[in-house]
């Protein structure tokens, strides 16, 4: 059942309100970022490989995909 | 001796040259000649068990590796360097046997002096007393000339003959030709990788 | 087909990185689904439903997100060490791609760790930092985490690179088991033994039932991270051959 | 065997540097603790296993740093890993000659770094033993460090950073070993906790220390 009587009182969380949203709010941003990451990446291989199948030959810019 | 199926050696996981199947029997001198950078040294390192990025098989007997470095110790002196290698192949190296290969060379009289103060040619001369020490029949040498006076080329082409002569192998990669009659293979340098 | 020889062609087949790039394609979509459904059940069920530590208050609540940050951290150092050892006996290159996929996510939660567990300790202890055997493990994974990134900096060489950091990540792993008992071993040396909140407690269903949620959501979502970055990896080393430049005509 | 280590011999006796320049490091650094620490003597011995510990695992970084940098520059190290029967038994000389001139010469000393720690007398005994526990663990583990390491110029930062988080153990076993005894509580666990990481060193670490050179070599 639900731990809250009002909305207020689940943003305070009790005064320590500050705490537990800094610490999911880091979370869920890092695994976004993380997954942004990700998803550019291969966006960016993507359309360089696909303009270069158009070409045939000649190698990719060797490049780590890094984060 | 040595036998090679297929092998192209591959760095950082670029194939260097097209696939190589070679043999090389006893009282054979093989000269592996290339542009720079076709892939000379890191075929033999390969064969010597030093490089393992690889592709295809070879098979070979016990060997002697000699690279572009000296492997000398620069504090020893000779004859220490010399008892040093001898215990790594475990053998123990008599006296009379460091003698010979010394006067082989004409480096006698350098016995004692510690490499370190030798000449670039004169450390070459003692590597290969130390071929002559070791009791390995197939010898992998990369660009044995270098460094070598006119008088060390000719105990150079004096020491591989006589040890073609014995049964043994040479596979080695010069630029310069060797006065000894040496079959020669070309590594063809991949350019673009398929 | 036998169960032995179903594995064996599966070990072979993983020899090749294409088989590997094709089959994973819906294994990324099906973490994907898993991870956001379990993160965001989870995430609900641990800020609204599931009941308040009643020395800590509402703070404990940071526990839903420190501790799986810290284990699925800690799993993908071990599968490095796992994925090294298959590099050094099998030499399959996929096992590298997995390394490299594997570690930048691997430092990242570990910092994520470190990080909520601060935030956690300062309403429950006013300390940003606490010299608890949990949180120096936790430092110390970050330096072997940061120990492999530095040398795969270092070595140029791809093949290198991977028999390099391979080489570490078993050492690694082995150490893990001594490290741990030592730090947990010092800390409880140094830290009368009152509460210690990283101690799990038994804990009741209703606490422990989002934390399984939470932690299987991580797991997911560290799946679907990894393997989609081993296929970035996949494409970056494979680039020159013709599969990768039909797969990614056709947007595969 | 004899041959091989007789080598080992003579180049530790013609390059001394190698040897005297770590020791004379161990006691500046003991020194400058000892001067830059509080000076009443009972807070001095608690924190003297410490820095004990912690001075003589950095001192150890740096000549692990040259363990084998010299044979991968002339050569002498392709010859050990191409041409020796057994290349194992030369790296693990090697190591073992590394410790003597490190871990071993540091137990024989650790009644004069004791005594300038402040710590009682009656510890010296234990931190011997404590000591010649550990150190092999430092030096084996710290083998693998260089061994992948000795590629790089300036390879000893990342020789530090890829074995220290190992090597925290030893530190944590080692000093307790000795504040218990400061204390005078029974200190066997923490050694029988050294003697038992240096044991998993010693399986792991030639091995891992002769892949590690194949793999540097393999950057020439």
């Amino acid at each position: 059942m639900v731990q809250f009587e009002s909305w207020a009182s689940f943003f305070a969380m009790g005064g320590h309100g500050l705490y537990v949203w800094l610490a999911y709010g880091a979370t869920f941003l890092v695994l976004a970022i993380s997954y942004l990451s990700v998803r550019g990446a291969r966006k960016r291989l993507q359309q360089e490989l696909s303009w270069l199948s158009g070409e045939g030959g000649g190698a990719t810019q060797e490049e780590e995909t890094k984060l | 001796m040595l036998t090679l199926v297929e092998l192209a050696c591959k760095r950082d996981e670029r194939t260097l040259f097209a696939p190589l199947s070679e043999t090389v029997t006893p009282g054979e001198c093989v000269a592996l000649a290339g542009s720079n950078g076709s892939g000379k040294t890191t075929l033999l390192r390969t064969l010597a068990g030093i490089h393992s990025q690889f592709e295809g098989s070879f098979q070979c007997e016990p060997f002697l590796y000699q690279g572009h470095r000296i492997a000398l110790d620069e504090l020893l002196n000779p004859l220490e360097n010399l008892h040093w290698f001898g215990a790594l192949d475990g053998r123990t190296v008599s006296d009379d046997a460091l003698r010979d290969a010394l006067a082989r060379v004409d480096m006698l009289p350098y016995a004692l002096t510690p490499c370190g103060r030798m000449s670039q040619g004169q450390q070459r001369r003692i590597t290969m007393a130390r071929w002559l020490l070791s009791a390995r029949k197939l010898w992998f040498l990369d660009e044995p000339l270098t460094a070598l006076d006119r008088q060390g080329q000719v105990v150079l082409n004096d020491i591989i003959a006589s040890h073609i002569d014995a049964g043994g192998a040479v596979f080695c990669a010069t630029h310069a030709s060797l006065d000894v009659a040496a079959r020669e293979i070309t590594l063809a340098p991949l350019t673009e990788a398929p | 087909m036998s169960f032995t020889s179903s594995i064996k062609t599966l070990w072979h087949k993983l020899g090749s990185p294409r088989w590997f790039y094709q089959m994973s394609g819906p294994w990324v979509i099906g973490f994907g689904i898993a991870a956001l459904v379990l993160l965001g059940v989870g995430a609900v069920w641990a800020l609204g439903f599931a009941p308040p530590d009643y020395q800590q208050g509402n703070s404990f609540r940071i526990m839903y997100v420190h501790v799986p940050a810290a284990m699925v951290a800690q799993s993908i150092y071990m599968s490095m060490g796992v994925a090294g050892l298959v590099l050094f006996v099998w030499r399959m290159k996929l096992a590298d791609v997995a390394i490299a996929a594997c570690l930048p996510l691997g430092m990242v939660l570990t910092a994520l760790a470190l990080f909520s567990g601060g935030v956690w300790g300062k309403p429950t202890w006013g300390t940003w930092w606490e010299w608890d055997g949990r949180t120096v493990s936790t430092l110390v994974l970050l330096f072997l985490f940061i120990g492999i990134y530095a040398l795969r900096e270092a070595i140029e060489d791809a093949g290198l690179k991977a028999r390099a950091s391979a080489l570490v990540a078993m050492i690694g792993t082995i150490n893990i088991p001594i490290i741990k008992y030592s730090v947990e071993w010092w800390h409880t040396l140094h830290q009368p033994a009152s509460f210690t909140l990283t101690e799990k407690p038994a804990m009741p269903p209703e606490m422990y039932l989002p934390l399984l949620v939470m932690v299987l959501g991580m797991y997911a979502f560290a799946g679907h991270n990894i393997i989609s970055r081993m296929r970035n990896q996949i494409l970056v080393r494979e680039s020159r051959t013709h599969w990768v430049r039909e797969a990614m005509a056709t947007g595969g | 065997m004899g041959g091989l280590l007789r080598r080992e011999w003579q180049v530790l006796a013609r390059n001394r540097a190698q040897v005297i320049n770590p020791l004379a490091f161990l006691f500046l650094a003991v020194m400058l603790f000892a001067v830059g620490g509080p000076l009443e003597d009972n807070t001095r011995a608690q924190y003297g296993g410490a820095v004990l510990w912690l001075i003589v695992l950095l001192t150890n970084m740096l000549s692990l740093d040259a363990l084998f940098r010299r044979d991968y520059d002339n050569g002498v190290l392709e010859q050990v890993v191409c041409g020796a029967d057994v290349p194992f038994l030369v790296i693990l000389l090697r190591i073992g000659m590394q410790w003597l001139s490190t871990g071993a010469l540091v137990t024989l000393l650790a009644p004069f770094l004791c005594l300038l720690l402040g710590l009682p007398g009656h510890v010296t005994a234990t931190a011997m033993l404590a000591l010649a526990l550990g150190s092999p663990a430092i030096s084996l583990l710290g083998a693998v460090g260089a061994a992948l390491t000795v590629g790089f110029s300036r390879g000893g930062i990342l020789l530090g950073l890829l074995v220290l988080p190992l090597l925290l153990p030893v530190l944590i076993f080692g000093t307790s070993a000795i504040n218990q005894e400061v204390a005078g509580i029974t200190n066997n666990a923490q050694l029988y906790w050294l003697g038992f990481i240096s044991m998993v060193a010693l399986t792991i670490g030639p091995f891992a220390t002769t892949a590690g050179l194949r793999i540097s070599l393999q950057m020439q």
